[in-house]
């Protein structure tokens, strides 16, 4: 069991003198090199995943979104994230991600892309199709003034102000009832 | 959360995150932490490295259970047994926290003397209307004595019951008879004692299929861990609240963590786990139908809500917070119909839609799937993969006219009409689908409010690219669309279309954070839309500084009371607030949590009933008597200068009803209840009941399941009958943290799906062996609704339980995967079904009852190509040197 | 079942498999008869020019044949072949391959000196006449010593190059290097006695040739029994692998013991001899270079080729690892 | 041609500065992955395929040129279920005298000023010997652009005094980063933490020297016998025989000449 000790003896200032990074050959491009961030403008978000509410830094660089990860300062996550949050990069910036409207008529075998202001204006007026018909004023001297016949679906992964607006329109302007979201109990 | 909102007053989380850390004793049942809240877990982490137990209760062991001290196996849906066990080692070795327990609970109450318990009439309480699927109050009697037998706010069976008017209750008397003895028969006490008389820790092992060293060890560990000195906490997640009896299970575990103190105290109280960004969010500002911004009742047709006044009438709890349900009502009237919004038309009151049934997710697409429904709006949710019974929701979606699809990816709900199990021929299928591809939340500005009520904001970093916008924008543009197509009506029913107030267009284009401006049209200003939510004068239109500025005669608009503070003058926002306080644990500057920036709620009583600290060690609020205020780490949960020792007489109204010794504010007694006089739809206690599917008889109560539990009748949602020895496996479904949700926001990512590749099942070496099943090899998985496939994961973490003397096998199902991504594989939702608990209508997906063989049910969808990179550009703007490694020269 | 075995980690392998292929086994193979003939040839020049002339001449033209296609075959073997040149960026000794690479710039120029000079005696209309005239004025033995440590580090390094890796099949033994200088020694006698036999060479410097040859092929064996014995369980892709083969019937059967027995009696068992010397080297360094994978396979004999010892102790040791 | 030629320059280095390293911890590892997706996701490193493995939850499988981090999954359980479930990530070992430091021809790969063995990109001509060295099978190739890659410690953050995106990410702080002496003072008192608390199975690896291997700049606490993670229980260190091969080989290629000398001289 000497030998090992015979080793460290030989070979430590050696391995000290190699390791000096003067006695490396470092290339032009290792000595410049920086994170892409450091010169990034820095953007305060929250990770869009589970309930825990994990702030985000998101920096940007020329329009483009070049890097997500955790904020240290805050008290909950202090900069960590767990695998989703680490992907959320992934959600922006995606080959998958569908970046114009797409339409499918009744009984059609194929998505065909269609113009934003067109979609939507076809959107408002189905909706007030479908109010027209169903909309309901009174029933037996009851008010009810409701409309059964088009249902909402989503919230819990949007912003507040995105459920206050379809709260508000939906039911309180359009009289929608079924409004719903996976927000039970 | 009604589970909570019954027994203390809000529905909601009671405390954050990071208290868990002060905890010396974790229990986690019905959730799985770890996986699904991994970054929350850390807390839980530092606890276990503090010395504190940790307990994992629960069907599948996790990463989480293998974090913990101890992990105890349990059969799904019998929480209500191990936890009414718990309750019974309490109260039978008197392990209760007196002072607390007399103090801040119901325990001493006086019930009406006509209650007669499950106790009796062998598992159900009298006045179970059997067909009607209801209890009839008016015999029920389940209220304090001196009340009225049915109180006026509660409603009936078809209105679920979210409101805090519904969960709160309500009563005549804030100060009920009370026997502080302890002794009477009728009192809560002794209600409760003979409740869970039968809950022997023998029983609960042959129901749960555990050992009962394992039971006794786990209720020791509890009760060893709290009191002055000490405090337990809970947490929980969907594992509890997916049952038919879900809320009477987070009932239960109420009353435990009130026997042992443990409520409104550092290191105590109940975390509700919750699993999407803003979840709480949505209810508290409700994308839900039964109540409205703020937990304030949808007015409906079943009750006298003609009038604003008959609504007020009915709805307002004369005692409590709640007495000042008119301001809250009538500012909410304001925000949304503005000038027109007057006096003498009841602020706009008639053109708030009734509702006339149960329009709750599940009964709304049984309705779909019938062809009543002509068109469905869908906000990032996938009901074709991720709802209970997909299968149903997929047909239901081919009987839609139209739908609106708001989502990044061409999801299952987007695709369904040329792909999936069915293999649809489109052909056939008439449905006109609209996909708006949708902005990720890098690309707006908005605020999520997570798991602890604490509201955060998110600024927007870049334009969402092409048609991508944000949902804020769908809405606002829709909403002024259809305000154009109706300006020329004349017709009562449109006005409060009409007159809804909608301005919330940017008064100068949108700077974003790197100086440029954003090339977005139509893109609403979101903090327009929090200061409405916020409220304002009207006036002057100045922000008011929380709630307690709100009026009941129209001179404030307020879009959701609770959220009132947020914004309480121009440029503070406190959702942006990211300040964090070295000092302060409870770092108040970081965001703001609901109600009025209040961290933990019901903190009042984290000091004794004369406003001393319990304990030095669990210090938190306390009263100073020098400064005559109460004071602390955290906002007060109080009136801030209400002195211990004030006290209600049953002639006060409003606050004054609360005495300075009752912490839970929001409650008409300012107590918490361990029993529920009312709020909860079946029963005043939590009662066991086997799942709707189960092979095992209800070992307790000749009553086999809850006789509330909702069922929807259809031919695709056909229930197992109890015991149906063709389905004797026990089938649960969980989360992994590689993915999320029906997949979605993980599926079409590779980073996250490299990761898990592929639906599995796990199940014991012992079944597969029985049934042939190899691991890694394909088996299937058949109940009454549907037939799925997975690769086998045989694993000694799960092992065959024994329950009621039989051998029972328990699989564990991953409900990530679908027919859309980059991924796909089987849908565990395909197995579930549609019956729900009677309280919430939320589904019972984490118990039903199946079978599994060897071998595959045929030919699995194709995936999407595999997309390597998510961008092989290069960064912008940066030089060689500073490129990612992965992609340097 | 989802277990691991307790030896090893689901089979995983605990290497990498090295990247070298055919290309390796060539270079091994020829910069070998390169400049196994280079020295032989030197030695031949110095003891007797004109004695040994046609034994100089011929391992002149052999050893500037074998080396030309070695830097194809080297660059070729690079992920970035356009990057080639940064071998030479730094002089590191404690790097073979490095080592290697500024020995064979150095082994370049004596042998190209040489095999030129040769070729302007023998009038090649390969040469423009003014090179031939120039190169007439080589130093011959002066050069050809010059190059005779270039030479000799050309035949030791390969091996050595090989077995200072993690490898097990290679680096357990210290004898690699020998073995396969050993082998290029014995390979390039061969070639030599090949040409000398076909162009039917004076008698006595074939049978000189043939004593180098035999005397090589031993060494060669030897070497493979030592480095087969000092591997251990490291040999196993060698012994037991599908090189086998390659090893006992092509290196020690056919190109050790073979040409031993039938060589040395007359010109076409003389060629034959030398031929399956020449195929025995080759199959001996493309079953090492290539067994490299199959060995970085072994997850269970890469674990056991690291147990600790007394010169490599592990971690392990520090603390007590109780239970499982 | 010029940066041809740049590749020869050698520019004045950065000076030395304090070693840092990593140090995980295995007794608080939840198997999250965090640690995978956050590396892939700073160094936009492709995914390397969707095989399920059926390894527990193990599908990455091994560190590689295009995975720097790894979670380990082992499932220790008996029939009755009892039992624990190990989880580990892996990354490079940055050992402080690395073989595929020692091994590399060109000089790309350097112990950087933070005592980090880096691969420079720009320098590495994929020549494959780094991949042969490596004792723990950390490097491999890119087919796509033929170099060899691992772990960076991510350099080029640590140049803007970031903690790599790795243990910046973790969850429950597994996986520390910081000055490798504090690393392992920490590592020290973690072991007599966990041992008092009666986890006597847990130990350092890589804190010393282990005879003729060195220490290595990225240590780890065990609960299980190095093999069980797929490490190398006493790896070796190559270049640590590499004279004594050189010398039999010379040798072996003299003794050779000299004795072809005697044969070939004289007449018989």
């Amino acid at each position: 069991m000497d030998r090992p000790l015979e080793f460290q003896k030989q070979s430590k200032n050696s391995i000290e003198r190699e390791r000096d990074p003067r006695n490396q050959p470092f290339s032009a491009n290792t000595i410049a090199k920086h994170s892409r961030i450091h010169d990034a403008t820095k953007v305060h978000s929250v990770c869009p995943y589970c309930a825990v509410g994990c702030s985000q830094l998101i920096y940007v660089k020329g329009g483009k979104i070049i890097d997500i990860e955790g904020n240290p300062d805050s008290p909950i996550n202090e900069g960590t994230l767990c695998p989703k949050g680490a992907n959320t990069f992934q959600l922006s910036v995606n080959p998958h991600r569908v970046k114009q409207v797409m339409y499918r008529a009744p009984y059609s075998d194929r998505w065909e892309p269609r113009d934003l202001e067109w979609a939507m204006e076809r959107i408002a007026q189905l909706t007030k199709e479908a109010r027209e018909e169903g909309f309901v004023e009174e029933r037996d001297g009851n008010i009810i003034n409701n409309m059964p016949n088009v249902v909402s679906l989503g919230g819990a992964t949007m912003d507040n102000e995105e459920n206050y607006l379809i709260k508000k329109l939906f039911n309180g302007g359009l009289g929608m009832v079924a409004i719903e979201n996976q927000a039970r109990i | 959360m009604p589970g909570l909102g019954t027994s203390f007053g809000r529905g909601a989380a009671t405390t954050f995150q990071e208290d868990l850390q002060n905890s010396d004793c974790i229990l986690i049942m019905g959730s799985n932490m770890a996986e699904a809240h991994p970054v929350g877990f850390r807390f839980v982490m530092k606890a276990r490295e503090n010395g504190a137990k940790i307990m994992h209760v629960d069907p599948h062991f996790s990463r989480t259970s293998a974090m913990c001290n101890e992990y105890v196996p349990i059969r799904t849906g019998t929480d209500i047994a191990f936890l009414g066990g718990i309750i019974h080692y309490i109260l039978e070795n008197d392990r209760w926290f007196k002072e607390y327990v007399l103090a801040y609970t119901n325990a001493a109450t006086i019930i009406n003397g006509d209650y007669t318990d499950a106790e009796e009439l062998g598992g159900v309480f009298n006045g179970l209307q059997r067909e009607e699927r209801r209890y009839d109050q008016k015999v029920a009697a389940w209220n304090y004595a001196g009340e009225p037998k049915q109180p006026k706010n509660q409603t009936d069976q078809a209105i679920k019951a979210q409101s805090f008017s519904e969960r709160l209750g309500h009563l005549e008397n804030p100060v009920p008879p009370q026997d502080p003895t302890l002794q009477d028969p009728m009192c809560v006490f002794q209600i409760l004692k003979r409740h869970y008389a039968r809950y022997l820790a023998e029983k609960v092992a042959e129901i749960c299929g555990c050992s009962q060293q394992q039971f006794l060890s786990v209720a020791e560990s509890l009760c060893a861990n709290s009191g002055r000195e000490r405090t337990s906490a809970i947490v929980y997640a969907v594992g509890w609240t997916q049952h038919t009896t879900g809320v009477q299970i987070i009932r239960a575990a109420g009353i435990v963590q009130l026997l042992l103190g443990n409520m409104g105290r550092p290191g105590g109280g109940i975390m509700a786990m919750r699993g999407h960004a803003s979840i709480q969010g949505s209810t508290d500002i409700p994308t839900l139908y039964d109540i409205l911004p703020g937990y304030i009742p949808q007015p409906a047709t079943m009750r006298d809500h003609g009038t604003l006044k008959d609504y007020l009438k009915q709805e307002e709890v004369s005692t409590g917070y709640w007495a000042n349900l008119p301001k809250f009502m009538v500012s909410l009237l304001k925000a949304w119909y503005g000038e027109a919004a007057k006096k003498e038309n009841d602020h706009g009151f008639g053109w708030v839609p009734r509702i006339d049934a149960n329009y709750s997710q599940l009964p709304a697409f049984l309705r779909m799937a019938q062809g009543k429904v002509k068109g469905l709006f869908l906000f990032g949710q996938n009901p074709a993969a991720g709802a209970p019974n997909a299968k149903l929701n997929r047909k239901a979606l081919m009987q839609l006219d139209w739908l609106v699809v708001r989502d990044w990816f061409e999801i299952e709900s987007a695709s369904f009409w040329y792909k999936g199990p069915e293999k649809p021929d489109p052909k056939a299928i008439k449905t006109e689908i609209f996909f708006l591809p949708a902005a990720s939340n890098a690309e707006k500005d908005g605020s999520f409010t997570n798991t602890q009520r604490l509201l955060q904001w998110h600024d927007k970093a870049v334009d969402p690219p092409g048609d991508c916008r944000s949902d804020a924008w769908f809405v606002f543009q829709l909403g002024k669309r259809l305000k154009k197509l109706y300006a020329e009506s004349q017709q009562k029913r449109d006005q409060g279309l009409l007159n809804l107030t909608w301005d919330y267009d940017h008064d100068r284009m949108q700077e974003l954070p790197d100086g440029s401006l954003s090339k977005i049209i139509g893109e609403p200003d979101m903090e327009k839309i929090l200061k409405e939510i916020n409220g304002y004068t009207v006036k002057e239109g100045k922000h008011v500084a929380g709630f307690s500025e709100l009026k009941d005669d129209g001179s404030t608009a307020c879009g959701c009371w609770i959220y009132s503070g947020v914004f309480p003058e121009p440029g503070r926002n406190r959702a942006r607030s990211r300040k964090r306080d070295a000092q302060n644990p409870t770092s108040p500057d970081w965001g703001f949590a609901w109600p009025h920036n209040r961290r933990m709620m019901y903190n009042r009583a984290s000091a004794d009933p004369e406003g001393k600290p319990w304990s030095e060690r669990k210090k938190y609020m306390w009263w100073d008597e020098a400064a005559k205020r109460w004071t602390g780490v955290d906002t007060p949960d109080f009136e801030p200068d209400k002195p211990p020792s004030y006290r209600a007489t049953n002639e006060s109204r409003g606050m004054d009803a609360i005495s300075g010794d009752a912490p839970f504010i929001m409650k008409p007694d300012g107590r918490a209840w361990l029993f529920a006089p009312m709020g909860t739809k079946d029963g005043p206690l939590p009662t066991h009941y086997e799942p709707m599917e189960s092979p095992v008889p209800n070992l307790l109560y000749p009553e086999q399941a809850s006789p509330l539990a909702e069922v929807f009748k259809d031919d695709l949602n056909q229930l197992a009958m109890a015991m149906d020895p063709e389905y004797p496996i026990v089938g649960t479904t969980y989360r992994l943290t590689e993915h999320y949700l029906s997949g979605p926001m993980s599926r079409f990512n590779s980073w996250l799906n490299e990761l898990q590749p592929e639906m599995f099942v796990e199940l014991s070496p012992e079944l597969a062996q029985q049934r042939g099943i190899t691991h890694g090899g394909w088996m299937v998985i058949w109940n009454k609704r549907a037939a799925i496939e997975a690769r086998a994961m045989v694993t000694g973490r799960v092992q065959s339980l024994t329950v009621n003397g039989r051998t029972l096998h328990q699989i564990g199902i991953p409900f990530h995967w679908g027919f859309a991504g980059e991924t796909v594989g089987s849908m565990a939702n395909d197995l579930t079904s549609m019956v729900a608990d009677p309280n919430v209508s939320m589904h019972e997906a984490k118990a039903f009852t199946c079978n599994v063989r060897a071998g595959r049910v045929g030919d699995a969808d194709v995936a999407d190509k595999f997309s390597a990179w998510p961008t092989r550009a290069k960064s912008p703007d940066t030089p060689e040197s500073d490129q990612p490694e992965g992609q340097a020269i | 079942m989802a277990e691991s075995p307790t030896t090893t980690y689901y089979d995983i392998p605990l290497l990498k498999r090295p990247l070298w292929r055919w290309e390796i086994a060539w270079y091994f193979f020829l910069e070998g008869i390169s400049s196994g003939t280079y020295l032989l040839g030197v030695i031949a020049e110095l003891l007797d020019r004109e004695r040994n002339q046609e034994l100089v001449q011929a391992a002149r033209y052999a050893s500037i044949a074998a080396i030309l296609p070695c830097p194809p075959l080297l660059i070729a073997d690079l992920g970035r072949p356009e990057r080639f040149a940064h071998m030479l960026r730094v002089f590191k000794p404690s790097s073979p391959m490095n080592f290697g690479a500024w020995a064979l710039t150095a082994y370049s120029g004596p042998v190209a000196l040489l095999a030129g000079s040769q070729m302007a005696a023998d009038k090649s209309r390969l040469l423009p006449s003014q090179v031939r005239s120039v190169l007439k004025h080589v130093p011959e033995r002066l050069t050809g010593v010059a190059g005779v440590p270039a030479a000799l580090a050309m035949m030791a390094y390969p091996g050595v190059l090989l077995s200072t890796t993690s490898i097990p099949v290679w680096s357990r033994t210290r004898v690699l290097g020998a073995l396969f200088a050993c082998s290029s020694f014995s390979a390039a006698a061969a070639v030599l006695s090949f040409v000398l036999h076909y162009r039917d060479a004076d008698d006595r410097l074939l049978r000189k040739l043939r004593k180098v040859e035999l005397l090589a092929s031993g060494a060669e064996g030897v070497a493979l029994a030592g480095y087969l014995l000092t591997s251990g369980g490291g040999a196993k892709p060698l012994i037991s692998g599908r090189y086998a083969k390659h090893v006992f019937i092509g290196a020690v059967v056919g190109g050790i013991l073979l040409p031993a027995l039938i060589g040395g009696k007359g010109k076409r068992r003389g060629l034959f001899a030398a031929a399956l010397t020449i195929a025995g080297s080759f199959a001996l360094k493309w079953a090492v270079v290539h067994a490299g994978r199959d060995s970085a396979d072994d997850a269970a004999g890469s674990h056991e080729a690291a147990l600790p010892n007394e010169s490599a102790t592990g971690w392990k040791s520090k603390y007590r690892v109780s239970g499982t | 041609m010029s940066n041809v030629l740049e590749v020869f320059a050698r520019p004045e280095p950065p000076p030395a500065k304090q070693e840092m390293g990593f140090f995980t911890d295995t007794s608080l590892c939840i198997g999250c992955k965090a640690c995978e997706v956050a590396c892939k996701q700073w160094n936009q490193l492709p995914a390397d395929g969707l095989e399920w493995t059926g390894h527990s939850y193990d599908n990455t499988v091994m560190l590689s040129d295009t995975t720097w981090r790894h979670v380990a999954f082992v499932e220790q359980f008996d029939s009755k279920g009892a039992g624990r479930w190990l989880m580990m990530s892996d990354v490079c070992k940055h050992c402080r005298q690395a073989p595929c430091q020692e091994a590399c021809p060109t000089g790309s790969i350097i112990y950087n000023e933070f005592g980090n063995v880096y691969v420079q990109q720009d320098i590495c001509n994929g020549c494959g010997y780094c991949v042969a060295a490596c004792p723990f099978g950390v490097l491999d190739r890119n087919e796509e652009d033929g170099r060899a890659h691992k772990c960076t410690l991510c350099y080029d953050r640590q140049k803007d005094d970031m903690e790599p995106a790795c243990a910046k990410a973790c969850p429950t702080d597994s996986i520390l980063f910081g000055p490798i002496s504090e690393m392992k003072q920490h590592a020290e008192k973690r072991v007599e933490q966990l041992h008092a608390r009666g986890e006597t199975d847990a130990y350092i690896y890589g804190a010393e020297r282990a005879g003729e291997y060195s220490e290595l700049n990225s240590i780890f606490l065990l609960k299980d016998k190095p093999q069980a993670y797929n490490l190398p229980e006493a790896p070796r260190r190559p270049a640590a025989h590499m004279k004594k091969s050189y010398a039999f080989s010379f040798g072996a290629a003299i003794f050779l000449g000299a004795m072809s000398a005697l044969l070939l001289s004289g007449d018989e």
